[in-house]
């Protein structure tokens, strides 16, 4: 009797290439996962990684898109928060069955992703929004990285050296104890910048800095595509210096978001038109990642 | 064996498969959503609020979470009517979905013309008029909360179109149900609550509103007992249908505003939480039904029983 | 070293040795939670609401939990006015207790009685009219949803009573500034607001409502963004203090009602939550106001920004 | 600075002597405990006990009475929930360290009770409410306990049991696996008398009916005390059996509580007044423990 209310519509849910003009943002197989916490590692007294079972998601993502999770169990908090994939991992066999994100602490809803312990089980709704579109050799990748900005730039990292794609992070944080991961970037053969605004680690000072001297460095003919993620302000340092320099640029923005698939219209953010003018673009479903000359700041 | 139950309802003119509605503004035009539910499977589809011409909204921010609600003032971001009908309407058409236009207007004209234009749309199956949305000066708010104002715009409507006529009714009024009377008066096919609720958040921090446009409109399940009740004392004082929401997440919250009143229901902030409600919310309320004995949804609507109550023991 | 902050408040001719202050219905008679707080360093204590006899409120049940909130119809069930001053203002008085008194009638008379009765009284500081109570028929409400029946009930009372007079409002109207303003004009020294939205909980096993009167008002952090916003219009429209609550928790949302415009705060649902708030608000305030460099709490009153918003960046 | 707002009132609060007249029924030293959940045993598929460390609670309850447990997060569910003291756990010096409650699970609170991992910090207010009168010999205790209203008398059967009176526990449930650690009590030297209304265990039916017959049964010299707790039906049947048979009892009574200290007067019970008439008691100050012909039921 309620085969009427199969609701979920298969055809259009599970086909893959469906619909793949009309939506060309949003990814096409979107599906909510009630996800067991496998791990939860603190890295510092506000970041920590948590690992989520999730296969659905985990073997569908690509690098820049994120998923809504729902980190309360009653109405308070009501919404889902989002959350860029930061790995994917796999078992012995080299399936995908877990997500892991990067969390910093800054409320009620990242205070209870840093406590989860293991076990529980959280909502997770993915893979959302347009992923960053990764290059190809000859053409160099420079990621540049504010504080927790660095989660997309693992799988963007790794899918650029499996391209052989050679590729710098920039990375910066206000401190030597806000910066992780730097080990494992270099594993992957990825030359790594570091800048602290208390000089603790790296260079002190803004991540731009190093950035700049190496836009002013670089040979005019290597063609590069930055790549970042990070605070607003952030962005717009590096989608300026990109103008400046006359490079290619993407960049993931961080808007409030309510619902993360196109319903609410709170994640706008002011995107030039073809034809002159701007207007309010969805960044959930226009985004998270534009192109950095797109962005009227 | 189980008998199905029967979910159709009528609303007037109106018919839907089932009393399932996704609520204006909380669905974008629709077609956003056609990659996680079926839109032919919904009762129907109220799309975002549209002006005649385009709109940009607010600028950010333009949502805040609060206790178990959300504050908004996206301020009626829109295509306008012509492109959503040139845009929208054929894919919403090509789904199968019921789409309820609603409309809203800064002005007696605009609302006449848009619902002009709109009874010529194929597809279209019923216009809801936003004359409550709380997130711009200029708008439908100022005929929401004036009852001659209600009487008029819905009037004026009715008058150029044969499409059933839904007036959308504001919650920030003294007595809801005397615009309901007023819609009924002018000629409403049935009227539907709630909108949002005025209100405002401040970061303690800077001392400066969350919204850009200092206030915006509550909702979610923080709201949802108050709109219960004004859903029941819109059933107390008209005959024509109600379409109850505010807060709705479940298939239990469905249930209570149809013992309530309500014919049909509408989900708005739940479905940011959870895509998929859809069909949790329907098999829910058909399961309920089951259980209850109740054959057709509209056996359920209006049936709160206020006499006195009596115990029963079992051990527990 | 810190210097010390002033949290003393004036309300017209009141003065509270601080802002936080316990919300009628909330805190029974003041006495009941003697063993949890001392009395005296609370900035006042608005006591159950009193009608000039005893009552016995509704039958059970009363109350009902909702997202973030709650419903209640108590009924206002109490010992009446003699036996208040007789039994509790003794009590009250030892324990250095500033006394709000919040009186009901069903009558203008009533609470013309009332407050003739309470001026006598030693260490009654000030009358809160409760002209807004949603749960009874025969209640204040008629006075609270009417302009001229709130200007009528705080005149009437203004002219028998020297203490100061402090109506509360309820927030069931289209335009609270309004009735604030109405008070004004009556003599009002303070307008405090809000009490309870008008809710409905519906039982849908039993198709009942919850409440054994129907209807109750709804409490707590689910309303705290209606009730911010109603305080600020209040702000706007009068330039008496004006006394804000609804649905405070913690220190942040105090001070959300005192950028607001709110000169002193109460609460109510979250005692129930934390019968030990009172220490921690007060701390939290204190905290939050050597923070921000902020001597007296009167210099936060009112200080919402509206102007727009500039970024600042530093590495996250 | 802050000492100005010590707003817990240390005279008051601390005093045991203090306002013993004009309260008579509430806990004169009220605290809430912030306890950690250290252990969480599941009885069966609805109820669990679970152990909270609350030294101070642990070493003041008295038999029936309850605390306030908070158990959700945010604010949804908001209100506190009021559970019976079960067990008072002491360590290897015989210091009361925990409590444990009796959880039966009926709703979203007492899921989250159900499921609540080791580790968690559950606020709990208490010691609350007007306890169990506990008799002398030569009065023996009939104890009469519905479903998870066995809670209160573990501790009121070892209070007896240490004044060496007898008890007999007359204990009701729906099937044989809603009948817990009667071993417990039978170690304990109480008697017990069971029933299931399916039949699984002890006696088909409800807990009246071998109450019934034991009072009709007994020497009418005897002196006995009724002690009962369960689903409000039940505690009517057991005060109505207890006129008939003109026996005393105490009855103690489960009100919907929204604050559990006699601020909102939700908790309300009829009860006859000394001139005449009733009028509406708080259950959570004037109960929930009450004389079984003090009710109008
Ligand atoms: C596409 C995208 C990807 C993101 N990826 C990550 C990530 O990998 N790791 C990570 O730690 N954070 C990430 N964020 C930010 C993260 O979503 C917010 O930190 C989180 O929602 C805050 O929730 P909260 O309940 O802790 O904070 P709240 O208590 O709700 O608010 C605390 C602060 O966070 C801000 N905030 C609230 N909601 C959002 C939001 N949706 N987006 C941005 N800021 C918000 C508020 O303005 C406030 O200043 C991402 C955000 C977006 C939009
Ligand atoms: C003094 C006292 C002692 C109690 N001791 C125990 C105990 O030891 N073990 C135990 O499992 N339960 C005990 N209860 C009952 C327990 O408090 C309720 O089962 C619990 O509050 C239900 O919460 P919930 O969130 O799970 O249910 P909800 O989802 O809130 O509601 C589910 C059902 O429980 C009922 N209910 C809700 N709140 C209460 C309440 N405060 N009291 C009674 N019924 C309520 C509702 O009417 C509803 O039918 C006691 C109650 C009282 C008043
Ligand atoms: C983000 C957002 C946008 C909305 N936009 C509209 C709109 O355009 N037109 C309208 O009539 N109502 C609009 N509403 C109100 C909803 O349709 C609905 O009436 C209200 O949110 C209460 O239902 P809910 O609690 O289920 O969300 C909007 C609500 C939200 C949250
Ligand atoms: C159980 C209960 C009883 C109340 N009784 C009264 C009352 O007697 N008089 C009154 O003016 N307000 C009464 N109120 C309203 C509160 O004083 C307050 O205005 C309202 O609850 C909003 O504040 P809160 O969200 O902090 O509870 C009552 C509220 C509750 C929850
Ligand atoms: S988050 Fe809702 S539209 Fe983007
Ligand atoms: S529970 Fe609040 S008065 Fe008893």
């Amino acid at each position: 009797m309620l085969s009427v209310f199969s609701v979920v519509n298969q055809k259009y849910h599970r086909s893959p290439n469906h619909e793949i003009t009309k939506c060309p943002y949003t990814s096409l197989v979107v599906v909510d996962v009630d996800a067991e916490v496998v791990a939860n590692t603190r890295l510092s007294a506000d970041y920590n990684v948590i690992a989520l079972a999730a296969p659905a998601i985990a073997s569908d993502v690509k690098p820049g898109q994120f998923v809504m999770v729902r980190v309360g169990t009653g109405s308070d908090p009501l919404l889902r928060r989002p959350f860029s994939v930061f790995e994917i991992l796999r078992d012995e066999r080299g399936r995908a069955t877990a997500i892991t994100l990067l969390n910093k602490r800054v409320g009620v809803g990242t205070r209870l992703l840093f406590k989860m312990e293991r076990g529980h089980v959280v909502p997770v709704l993915g893979p959302l929004g347009r992923p960053f579109e990764p290059v190809e050799p000859p053409i160099r990748a420079w990621l540049v990285a504010g504080g927790v900005g660095l989660a997309p730039f693992a799988t963007l990292a790794e899918t650029l050296r499996t391209r052989a794609v050679d590729v710098t992070l920039f990375y910066g944080g206000r401190s030597a104890t806000d910066l992780f991961y730097v080990d494992w970037f270099q594993r992957l053969g990825v030359r790594t910048v570091l800048t602290t605004e208390d000089g603790t680690q790296g260079e002190r000072g803004r991540v731009t800095l190093p950035l700049e001297r190496a836009l002013r460095s670089i040979d005019r003919e290597q063609p590069i595509m930055m790549y970042a993620c990070g605070p607003e302000p952030m962005l717009e340092a590096v989608a300026h210096l990109a103008r400046r320099f006359d490079r290619p640029s993407q960049v993931s923005v961080e808007r409030v978001m309510g619902c993360g698939l196109g319903g609410c219209y709170s994640c706008v953010i002011r995107v030039r038109q073809h034809h002159g003018g701007s207007h309010f673009v969805r960044s959930c479903i226009g985004g998270p990642v534009f192109r950095g000359d797109e962005i009227v700041w | 064996m189980v008998n199905p139950v029967d979910l159709s309802v009528r609303l007037g003119p109106l018919e839907l498969r089932n009393p399932v509605i996704a609520a204006s503004g909380c669905f974008g035009y629709g077609v956003e959503y056609a990659g996680v539910v079926d839109l032919a499977t919904l009762g129907g589809v109220a799309v975002k609020g549209l002006f005649l011409t385009e709109r940009e909204g607010h600028p950010p921010e333009r949502i805040v979470e609060t206790p178990s609600g959300m504050v908004n003032a996206i301020g009626l971001q829109g295509i306008g009517v012509h492109r959503f009908i040139r845009e929208k309407m054929p894919e919403l058409r090509d789904r199968g979905a019921t789409v309820l236009v609603n409309i809203c207007g800064s002005t007696l004209d605009e609302y006449v013309e848009l619902a002009r234009i709109l009874s010529d749309v194929e597809g279209v199956a019923a216009l809801e008029l936003n004359i409550s949305c709380p997130n711009i000066k200029e708008g439908g708010i100022t005929f929401g909360c004036s009852l001659p104002g209600t009487h008029q715009v819905v009037s004026a409507v009715r008058r150029v179109t044969p499409l059933p006529v839904i007036p959308k009714l504001t919650p920030n009024v003294t007595d809801v149900a005397a615009f309901a009377r007023a819609a009924e008066d002018a000629g409403a096919d049935a009227v539907s609550l709630v909108n949002t609720f005025l209100a405002m958040v401040i970061d303690v921090e800077t001392r400066r509103p969350e919204l850009s446009n200092v206030v915006g409109g509550l909702s979610g399940p923080a709201i949802r007992p108050i709109a219960v009740r004004m859903v029941y004392e819109c059933r107390q004082a008209v005959k024509i249908p109600v379409i109850g929401m505010g807060g709705i997440a479940s298939a239990r919250d469905a249930i209570e505003f149809f013992i309530a009143g309500a014919s049909a229901i509408q989900i708005g902030t739940a479905n940011f939480v959870d895509p998929f409600i859809w069909g949790k919310v329907l098999s829910g309320i058909a399961e309920y039904m089951t259980r209850h004995s109740i054959a057709r949804i509209s056996d359920l609507v209006g049936t709160l029983d206020t006499t006195a109550r009596e115990q029963q023991w079992t051990s527990s």
